[in-house]
């Protein structure tokens, strides 16, 4: 798929080098050297950087164009032509991004080191200057062709769909937690006793039920203003349920939830919620 | 690759292009697909379609027409399913949100600022809407002071969920202040037998496993 | 409702809800979904999947095992009419993008700096972000040394991505060899087959044909 066009976009300076060797191949048919009207545009820098992915792959462009051994690089040679690479590029009158100069410094040394008697190592072998370099070479171009190997696996969204049905009423069920009353009972006990209710004879003293009437009034008292004391009451729930309502209505007093008028002696007694607009006067 | 291709009957591929589209595809736009090479007529197109519902019969997706053209949707007997693939995981309640609750069982109708009053912290609102999303605690009316505060109680679903009559067949503050010894013999409330062994079960649980991380309980209950 | 659901076949429930998830589910997942009533057993639903996966074949559409679990996919050979189905191109990523993912799937855990040194060129953060966002790689630590830098390592959803169901299916990374071994007489040293015939191969192809540019070797392996 790898369209090796792109390979005839890179400047190459030096393109009379290897007249054996065509640098690509386009459409079946090779190409021994740069087309004579090559223009070397003005953003030449980027072209470069975008052809090649740093010093080492630009190295290792140059060994395999020449069909070289990574193990085996005739370095004066290939100093020769990087720099000339390079060189191009400042002529272009452009700062060359500073690990390309790094990698001509590091050329640079092991040519010189490559001229100069090899000083042996304690085992007696001789080190080759190249050893590191060739390193990274290999390092970097088994990760370069791991690159390429990862592009040519096949891809969502490239080479095939992930599939999905249509789904009617896609609505996730999220169910609640569950909750012990111990574990309520619990927390309410730690907080009585971090509030010290506790020794608060009246709390503990109050029936539930009467806690609970007394939110049913409130919430009566919610769409209207007030009631008549009486509608407070059902016989259906016996003495005991007069008791809860009227001990409900005595502590909703005493906390000033309800008001409790009475226009006139004997008169209607009313059920009011405070700030509400005043019983009307019989 | 391209044998594979035109082996495969035209069913076969509009059922993938509809699976692969994810929603519904007009006859137009399937027409239109293959245009480029092999062209289908409408009623090719049709017939394919047709072989294709007549193959699904008894799987668990469907072929149908919706205004926007075919779709393959999952059968709705399926439903009990694939809604468990969105569940949502039951994460546990805050200790903030269970002494918020408790107060509001023991102390309405009472205002937030009440609850905060004697947690010594103030009371975050998502526990507040957590509650009344549940229909755990409803608001019965405003204190008539300034801002009128909002007045919470509980609900009938509340009692329910505990599985009580009334509020009174909870445990007095007294008895729960006794609670500390965590005895799994005392049953608050012996009378009740609402109260449900699930509650003793769990006591004594919690007594010899104190340690058993948040959640586990809840899975245990699943 | 729950009659067509106990008579639909467990592979086509299966099916129904491979597709709903429009994503992989794990064996375990599925043992799960049907955990509430009908369990069933791994063996069970193992056994659904083959089945599943064998009424499949001649199909346009097939059963695969990624990272995440099973999924439902198109096949290859459908690739031409289901590519005109997507109204954007497939993304194309940088050299740049995919040498660091390379190296972060194959040396993970690695820093940014340790790809950097092996790449011999800066990795810009933007790259590191869209692998980021794509969920392909995440930070899996920070590495003990001054300026704590971030280990990154690769995702399920990076195999998912690239239709893999282990690192180990990966393309074997080429060898590394000693200069030692450079020997005109022993061509490339055939004692050690570890140097892999995919490099032998290679240049024994290049030195016929040494025009093929770089980038072919790896299409011919695929």
């Amino acid at each position: 798929m790898e369209t090796p066009a792109q390979i005839v976009t890179k400047p190459d300076p030096v393109g009379v080098l290897q007249e054996e060797m065509p640098f690509a191949v386009v459409q079946g048919q090779p190409y021994t050297r740069m087309p004579l009207d090559l223009y070397i545009p003005p953003d030449a820098l980027e072209v470069f950087l975008d052809a090649f992915e740093g010093p080492l792959d630009l190295l290792l462009y140059l060994i395999r164009r020449q069909n070289l051994d990574v193990l085996d690089i005739p370095i004066a040679e290939i100093t020769r032509q990087y720099m000339a690479y390079i060189e191009l590029l400042d002529e272009v009158q452009f700062e060359l991004a500073a690990e390309y100069l790094v990698m001509a410094a590091i050329l640079a040394e092991i040519k010189s080191r490559m001229l100069l008697p090899r000083p042996s190592t304690e085992g007696g072998e001789e080190e080759d200057p190249r050893a590191e370099l060739v390193r990274r070479l290999q390092e970097y171009e088994r990760f370069k062709q791991a690159a390429e190997d990862l592009e040519n696996l096949p891809r969502a969204e490239r080479d095939f769909a992930v599939l999905e049905a249509w789904v009617e009423e896609r609505k996730a069920i999220s169910i609640p937690p569950e909750i012990d009353l111990q574990d309520m009972l619990l927390a309410l006990r730690d907080v009585l006793n971090r509030a010290e209710l506790f020794s608060h004879h009246q709390v503990g003293s109050e029936p539930l039920s009467v806690r609970e009437r007394m939110s049913a009034i409130i919430e009566r008292l919610r769409d209207r203003p007030y009631l008549e004391f009486p509608d407070f009451f059902t016989v259906e729930e016996g003495r005991m349920g007069v008791i809860v309502t009227f001990l409900a209505l005595m502590e909703l007093l005493r906390e000033h939830m309800v008001d409790m008028v009475q226009n006139k002696p004997f008169g209607l007694i009313y059920i009011k919620r405070p700030g509400a607009a005043e019983v009307p006067l019989e | 690759m391209s044998d594979t291709a035109t082996t495969t009957p035209l069913k076969h591929i509009i059922e993938a292009l509809l699976l692969a589209a994810g929603g519904p595809l007009s006859a137009n736009q399937l027409v239109s697909l293959f245009a480029a090479d092999e062209a289908y007529s409408m009623e090719e197109i049709s017939k394919a379609l047709e072989e294709l519902a007549g193959d699904l019969a008894g799987r668990g997706i469907e072929l149908v027409e919706v205004a926007s053209g075919y779709r393959l949707q999952t059968r709705p007997s399926l439903l009990p399913w694939i809604s468990r693939l969105w569940e949502e995981r039951p994460q546990r309640y805050s200790r903030a949100l269970l002494e918020t609750l408790a107060m509001i069982a023991y102390r309405q109708p009472i205002t937030r600022g009440e609850i905060e009053e004697v947690r010594g912290v103030s009371v975050r609102s998502n526990i507040i809407r957590t509650l009344q999303e549940r229909e755990w605690i409803r608001v019965v009316g405003h204190r008539d002071v300034p801002g009128k505060p909002a007045l919470f109680g509980t609900t009938r679903a509340f009692l329910d969920y505990f599985n009580l009559s009334t509020l009174d067949e909870l445990p007095t503050l007294a008895e729960i202040r006794d609670m500390e010894t965590l005895d799994p013999e005392l049953d608050f409330d012996p009378d009740t037998p609402d109260a449900g062994p699930e509650i003793i079960e769990s006591l004594a649980h919690g007594s010899e496993e104190p340690t058993a991380p948040p959640g586990d309980t809840g899975e245990s209950h699943t």
